[in-house]
C-alpha cells in the first residue's frame, strides 16, 4: 500500500510539470487579476489552450497513439490533472468529449469517423456535447423519444428534444441517443448518432438554473437531417453504445479530484476564518462529520486508481462517491451560511452560488433515487422492484401508465 | 378543550388566501429577483383592506383586538403564495405599542395602516446570555442592544440592528434599548434625524430587509414591561413559523400533485416509496409544525410563561419543515426543480433566508432546550 | 381555541380526583418505597385496583352504560387518565382489552358474547390479549396463516402461531385472526375468534427483548378445539373485524397521554442535571430538536381530541405521532449516554432499558416504512406500489414470491 | 500509487477469520450478557498462535514489524464476530513501547503474548484543550491526566483512568503522565503497589473494561518523544475503527441476505426502496470508512502529520456506519431483530459501547475539524 509515483510515474510528473512551468504563462487567465470576462474569449482562449496542451501530451493521455493520445494508463492521467491543478492552469475544455464521447467513438465508431471527428476533437478545434437526456427521460434514460426516422436514401430525419446539454451553445458536434423504432421494448429501438449541431433544424436554448445562470442547455431537434454514415454502433444498438459512453463516465469521475472542489480543506478554512465558529462544539461537530466524509472520498478515488490500473472498470458504487460530495456540500452549504449569517447568501457569494448549484446537482445525471436502486441491485445483489414496463413495445407503454395510474 | 379554528378565524383564513390570489407574487417574486424589486405589488394596500395592520391593536384604538393565533393564520396564508407584504416587521411593533398603551394618535394610523412600523429585533436574555441582544451584520456572535440615554423630550438612542425585517419604507420603528442595562420599549420616527435605513435583500427577493442604524436619535420612551417587550421577540418567532408552514403546505401540494402525474420505468413516481416517504417526512414535520402552533397561540394569553417556549419550538419545527419541504420539492421535480423557471427555487430561497433571520433557527432550537432546562430546576 | 376544561368536564374532573383523593392509598405500589416486586403479586393487586376504578366509572368510560361503561366521550376518557396519572397510581391493567377488544365486541359480537365476556373484562376478573400478528404476518398483516378449520359439529380446529402479544402470560381470553379459506384472495378468507387460552394445545412462551426482559409472548396453537359461538362478527369478515380493532387502537393512542413517558421535559431534566452538557451549544441544539418534536406530539393529541369529540374517527396520520415519538426517543437516548458516558449503558440504568426497548418499538404495530407507506396512500393519495399479490388465492402466493425472487 | 491489500495482507486477514471462526463467539457473548461471562472463549491464546500480540513490535524482539494497517486488518476480523480479545489494549500499549526501545526484556514476552499489556487512553492537546487528558468516570468533561513524580527508580505515577479496555487481567500498563506539565510515557507492572484495576462491563459483554486507579504506584520511565505517545492514541482510534467496520461488513451481509429471502406483500423486501435505500446507505457509509482505513494505514508512517486527522476521520465515519449498521440490521429483520435470541442487538450493543469509548466518536470528529482548521491556518 502507498501512495508515492512509481520512478516512471515521478518521471512522468517531472515531465508534465516542466512543459507547464515553461508554458503556463501561456494559459487563459480565468480568475483574479486580469481575468477574460468575456464569455467567447473565454471560450476561444481555452480552445486554443487545450490545443497546446494536446499537442504536449497532456490531453487525451490515455487514448491510443494512433488517434493522438499519449496510449499511457490512468494513473498517468491523474498524474496530468494533478499538474495541471498544481499549476493553478485550466484543463481542456472539452472533457466531456474528450473523456467520454471521443472514447466511445473508439470503441463504437466506424474507422471514418475515428480519422474524421477525433483529432479536431481532441484538439479543441471542435467541442462536443453529450445529447442523452430528455425532459421524460432522466433517471429513465431508455425511455427517450426523440425519433430519427430512415429516409429512402438511407439517411435519417430526426425531431425531438434532449435537455441539460453542457457546452452545447458553442459545440460543434453532439452525440446524441435517439428512438428509431418504437414498436420494440425500449432498450431495444434506439441508435446512437453523431449531430451537427449547426444542421439546419437544431436550435440550443440556455437553461437557467437556481443561482439564475444557464449552466446546461436545452437543445430542439425540428426534422434535421442526418446522413446515414453519422450512425455510431449500429442501428437498433444505440442503448449498448449508451452503456459505454456511461462507463467512461465512471471513470472520468473516479480519475477527477475531490468532486468539484468541494473539499474538506476548503470548507475548514471558511469556518477557520470566523474566530466564534471555530470554537463551537455544534459547529465543529458539523464540518467534522462532513470533512471525513469528504476526505474518504479522496482515498476511494485512489482505489478506484488503483482498480483501473490493475484494468478493473469501476462499477456503479462509484456512485457512492457522488452522493457522498453531493450531500456533504449541501451540508457545508448550510454550515457556512448559519455560520456567516445572511451575508453568506449575498448576490456575489461563492458560498450562495453553490448552495444554489447544488440541488440541481443532485438530480443530474440520475437522481440519488436511482443511484441508489442501481447499486443496491448490482452491487449487493438485492432484487429489482416490479417492472411494468417489461417487454412491452415502447409505442404502448404510455397509454399503460396512464392505465395503471 | 377545543384546538380548532373558530368560525372566524376560518373566514379570517378564507379571506387571506382570496385577498392574495388576486396577485401573481411567484411571477413577481422571480421578476424581482431578475432585477426588477417594481415588478413586486403593492400588498400594503390590500393589508390595510383586510384591516391586517390593526389586526393585534385594541378595537377602542381602531384594530380588530386580536390575538396571535388570528396573525399567524394571515402569515400563514401568505407564506403559501410568498407575499411580499411588511406584516412580520409591523405586527410584533404594534403588539409592543398595544401593550404599552401607547395612545391613539400613535395606535390608530397603524391600525388603519395609513402608517407603517418595523420591529427592531432585539432578543432578550436566556439561561446561558444575559443581555438582550441585537441581529449582527455577519456571524453567529449576537451584538449588542442599542442603549437609551436621556429621558422624555430629551431621550436619545444609539446603535445598529442588521438584517430588520421590512424596515425599507416603514414610519415608525418600534424595538427594545437597554437604559443603565435595563430594557425599555421604545418608537423612532423613520425619518427622524441620526435614524439611517440601509434597504438590503438577500437571496430571497419577496423578503424586503433594512440595517437600522441610530445615532442619538431622539426617541419615545414606552411604558412597556419587560415581559411584552420579551413577548414581542416571541411574536415574531410565532408570526415567521407560521408564515413557514404556509410556505410548506404548498411545496408539499405541489409535490405531490407532479408526484401523481409523474411517470418513471412505466409507474408514477409518486408510488416509489423514496418519493412516498419523503413525502410524508415533510407531512409529518408540517403536523408537528402545526400542533405547536396552536400551542403558541393558545400560550401568549393562556399561558404566558409558556410562550417563549411554545414560540421557539414552533419556530425550531417550522424552520426545518421549510428546509426540507423545499428540497423535496425540488428533488421531487428532478432536474427541472431546479431551474429558473420552476418555482420551487423561490420556495427554496425563502427557506434559506428565513432561516437565518430573527435569531435563527438555530437561536430559537437552543431557546428551547434552555427553557425546558429551567423548568426542570424549578420542578 | 381553548386548552381549559368546561364547566362539565370541570364538574367530572373534580369528582374524578375526590374518589382518587379518597382512594389512592388502596392501589398497588409499583415503583419505589415498599414497592411489589413479585410478578404475579402485582398483577394480582392490578386486577384488583382495575376492579375498583371500573366500580367507581373510571374504566371503560367510554364503554355504553349497558355494558358497564359511562357512556361518556373521549374527553372525559383524557381527564380521567390526567387524573389517574396525577394521582401517580397505576392505570387499568387490561387497557388493550378494555381500549381496543372489548370496543370491537362491542362493535361486531353477539348479544352473548357481549353479556358473557364484556363484564369481567372491563373489571380486570379475565384479562384479554390481541392475536393478531404472526412471524410471517406483521406488517402484511392479511397474511396470516394460523389455520382454523370447521368441524361437522360447527366447531374449529386451530393451529398456529402468534407473536408480539403483551399480557398473554396471564390472560383468560384471546381475540384471534386466523384463516378459515385459503382457496380465496387473502384478505377475504379470515375470520375473528375467541380464544380461550386455558384451551388444551395453547402454549405461551415469552418473548425477550434486547433488554433481556419478556415483553412479549409468543404463542402456539396445536390442533385446539374452538366452540362455533366464538366467532366474531361471522366467518370470512375477519379482516373487517381487524380494521375495527385497529381503528380502536389508533384512537386508544390518539387518547394516550405523550407518548410512553417519552417526553421533552423527562429528557431536558436528565440533560440539566449535567452541568457542562447544560451549557455546550451541540448538546443543547440535540436536545432543542427532540423536544420541539415531542412537545408537538403533546399538542398534536389535543388535536386529535378535539377531532374525536366532533365524532371524527382519527386515520392513518395519527401513525405519524408514532413515528415522531420513537425516533425523537432513539436521538435522545444517543444524546443522554453520549452525555452521560458508558454509565448510561449500565445494567440498571433506566437510559439503558430505553435505549434497548426503543428498536422494537420501532417495529412494533407495522414498522415506520409499512406506516408510511399508509399514509403517504391515504392521507397524500399517493399511488400504491404495484402488488403481486391482489386477487390471488392465498394458498398460491408462496410458490409467486419465489418465482418472483 | 496503489492502495490495495498485498498478498501478506490478504493472508493475514484470511488466516484471522479462519482461526476466528472456529469459536462460536456470538452464542458466547449473549451468553455472558446473560450472566455467565466464563462462556467467552479464551481467544488471546489464539492470537498468540497467529502472532497478533507482536504485530506492531519490531522483528529483533520477536514481533512481526508490521505496521498500523496490518493491526487494523486483524481488528476488522475481530469485529466481524464481535470477538472478546484484548488486542485494542495491547497493540497501542506495545506501539508506544517499540517506539520507545523499551527493550528485550519488556518488549519480547509482550511480543509473543507471554504477557499481556493494556493502553491507558489519554488523549493529546488539540485546537480545544492545550492539556492531556484522561477518560472521565462519567460526564462529558475528560478527567486530568496521571502525573508523575520523582525520577529513575523512584519515579511513582498517581491518578485515575475510567473505561480502559483490556485492563482486566493485563500484565503491564502502558500510557502517559505529566512530569511538570510536560507528557512522558509510562509502564507500570499491574501488580504493583498502588495499582488498583476495577474490573467493569457495559451493555456490551464482550468488551472487558477497568477503571484504573494509580496511587504513588512504581513507574517505568519510557524514552517515547511526545509524538509517540500521541500517535498512540490515534492508532487506538484507528484500531476501534477498522474493528467496527468489520461489525458493519456482517451487519451488512446478514441484513442483505435476509432482504432477499424475507417476503411481504408478494416481493422480497430487499425490492422495496426503503429497504434498499437504506441498505445502500450502510455500504456508502463502510465504504468511506474503508477509505479511511487505508489514509490512516498509510499516513502513521507515510505522513505522520496526517496521522491525527486521518485516524480521527476514519473514527468518525466508522462509529457512524455501526451505529447506523446496527440500527439497520435491526429494522431490517422487523420485530425479530429485536429479540434476545437474534444477533443483531449484539452488534447494536457493540455500537452503543464503542461509540462512547477512548473519547467517543464525537471526540474524533471534534478533533477532524481543530486539524483541518490548523491546515487551513497554517495554509
Amino acid at each position: 500500500m502507498d501512495l508515492d509515483d512509481t520512478q516512471d510515474q515521478a518521471a512522468y510528473r517531472a515531465q508534465v510539470r516542466a512543459w507547464l512551468d515553461e508554458h503556463k504563462a501561456e494559459a487563459p487567465v480565468l480568475e483574479g487579476e486580469g481575468a477574460l470576462t468575456d464569455e467567447s474569449e473565454i471560450i476561444a482562449a481555452r480552445r486554443a489552450w487545450q490545443g497546446k496542451l494536446a499537442e504536449a501530451g497532456l490531453a487525451g493521455v490515455t487514448w491510443p497513439k494512433d488517434f493522438g493520445g499519449q496510449g499511457m494508463g490512468p494513473i498517468e492521467q491523474v498524474i496530468c490533472n494533478q499538474e495541471i491543478a498544481r499549476a493553478k492552469v485550466p484543463g481542456i475544455l472539452d472533457a466531456i468529449g474528450v473523456g467520454m464521447l471521443g472514447p466511445t467513438i473508439i470503441a463504437h465508431g466506424t474507422d471514418e469517423q475515428k480519422s474524421r471527428y477525433l483529432g479536431p476533437m481532441l484538439h479543441g478545434d471542435e467541442v462536443w456535447c453529450q445529447l442523452f437526456s430528455e425532459p421524460a427521460a432522466g433517471s429513465d434514460l431508455a425511455a427517450v423519444q426523440a425519433r430519427a426516422r430512415q429516409q429512402e436514401d438511407g439517411s435519417w430525419k430526426l425531431s425531438g428534444q434532449k435537455v441539460w446539454t453542457t457546452n452545447a451553445q458553442f459545440a460543434s458536434y453532439g452525440l446524441l441517443l435517439a428512438r428509431t423504432d418504437a414498436d420494440v421494448p425500449k432498450h431495444k429501438g434506439l441508435t446512437m448518432f453523431i449531430v451537427p449541431i449547426d444542421a439546419p433544424g437544431v436550435t440550443v436554448r440556455g437553461l437557467r438554473q437556481i443561482s439564475g445562470e444557464a449552466e446546461f442547455n436545452e437543445v430542439f431537434f425540428d426534422d434535421v437531417s442526418i446522413d446515414a454514415d453519422s450512425v455510431v454502433g449500429g442501428v437498433g444498438n444505440g442503448w449498448g453504445t449508451a452503456l459505454t459512453t456511461l462507463m467512461f463516465e465512471r471513470v472520468t469521475i473516479g480519475l477527477g479530484s475531490e468532486g468539484l472542489g468541494y473539499n474538506s480543506s476548503r470548507f475548514a478554512a471558511a469556518i477557520a476564518g470566523q474566530p466564534d465558529a471555530r470554537r463551537d462544539h455544534e459547529v465543529r461537530k458539523e464540518l467534522g462529520e462532513i470533512a471525513s466524509e469528504l476526505l474518504a472520498v479522496r482515498f476511494t478515488g485512489y482505489r478506484t486508481l488503483t482498480a483501473l490500473q490493475k484494468g478493473q472498470v469501476p462499477g456503479p458504487e462509484s456512485g457512492l462517491a457522488k452522493i457522498t460530495i453531493v450531500s456533504g456540500a449541501i451540508k457545508a452549504g448550510d454550515l457556512i451560511a448559519d455560520v456567516f449569517g445572511p451575508d453568506a447568501l449575498a448576490e456575489n457569494s461563492q458560498w450562495a452560488y453553490m448552495i444554489s448549484f447544488l440541488p440541481g446537482l443532485k438530480s443530474a445525471g440520475g437522481t440519488e433515487e436511482i443511484l441508489r436502486n442501481t447499486i443496491g441491485e448490482r452491487v449487493l445483489g438485492l432484487p429489482p422492484a416490479p417492472r411494468l414496463d417489461k417487454g412491452i413495445p415502447f409505442s404502448e407503454l404510455r397509454s399503460k401508465e396512464t392505465a395503471a395510474a | 378543550m377545543n384546538l380548532s379554528l373558530s368560525d372566524e378565524q376560518e373566514f379570517l383564513r378564507e379571506a387571506a388566501r382570496g385577498a392574495l390570489s388576486r396577485f401573481k407574487t411567484l411571477e413577481a417574486d422571480r421578476e424581482a429577483l431578475d432585477g426588477n424589486p417594481e415588478a413586486l405589488p403593492d400588498l400594503w394596500a390590500t393589508a390595510k383592506e383586510a384591516g391586517w395592520p390593526g389586526l393585534l391593536i385594541d378595537e377602542q384604538h381602531g384594530g380588530a383586538g386580536l390575538d396571535a393565533f388570528d396573525a399567524m393564520l394571515v402569515l400563514g396564508e401568505c407564506g403559501r403564495v410568498i407575499a411580499p407584504i411588511a406584516l412580520l416587521g409591523h405586527l410584533p411593533a404594534t403588539a409592543i405599542l398595544n401593550d404599552a398603551a401607547a395612545g391613539a394618535s400613535l395606535l390608530e394610523p397603524l391600525a388603519t395602516g395609513e402608517r407603517r412600523a418595523a420591529y427592531l429585533p432585539v432578543s432578550p436574555p436566556d439561561d446561558l446570555v444575559e443581555n438582550w441582544t441585537a441581529e449582527p451584520r455577519s456571524g453567529i456572535t449576537r451584538a449588542a442592544a442599542p442603549v437609551l440615554s436621556g429621558s422624555g423630550e430629551d431621550a436619545r438612542v444609539s446603535g445598529e440592528i442588521a438584517f430588520v425585517p421590512d424596515a425599507p419604507g416603514a414610519d415608525l420603528l418600534v424595538g427594545v434599548a437597554l437604559l443603565d442595562g435595563k430594557p425599555v420599549g421604545i418608537a423612532v420616527e423613520a425619518d427622524a434625524s441620526g435614524v439611517t435605513i440601509e434597504p438590503t435583500s438577500r437571496y430571497d427577493a419577496s423578503r424586503s430587509l433594512g440595517h437600522v442604524t441610530l445615532a442619538e436619535a431622539p426617541a419615545l420612551v414606552l411604558d412597556a414591561p419587560a415581559e411584552a417587550l420579551a413577548s414581542a421577540w416571541h411574536l415574531a418567532q410565532a408570526l415567521i413559523a407560521a408564515e413557514s408552514l404556509g410556505s410548506v403546505e404548498t411545496a408539499l401540494d405541489v409535490s405531490v400533485e407532479y408526484a401523481k402525474e409523474r411517470h418513471t420505468f412505466g409507474r408514477a413516481i409518486g408510488s416509489y416509496q423514496a418519493v412516498k416517504h419523503s413525502l410524508t417526512e415533510v407531512l409529518r414535520q408540517l403536523d408537528n409544525g402545526r400542533s405547536l402552533l396552536y400551542y403558541a397561540g393558545w400560550a401568549r394569553r393562556g399561558a404566558p410563561d409558556e410562550f417563549p417556549l411554545a414560540a421557539s419550538a414552533a419556530r425550531s419545527v417550522a424552520g426545518r419543515a421549510l428546509d426540507n419541504a423545499a428540497r423535496t420539492m425540488i428533488s421531487v421535480h428532478g432536474g427541472i426543480g431546479a431551474t429558473w423557471e420552476h418555482d420551487a427555487p423561490l420556495y427554496f430561497r425563502r427557506a434559506q433566508l428565513s432561516r437565518r433571520l430573527l435569531g435563527g433557527t438555530a437561536g430559537a432550537t437552543d431557546r428551547v432546550a434552555g427553557e425546558l432546562m429551567a423548568q426542570a430546576d424549578a420542578a
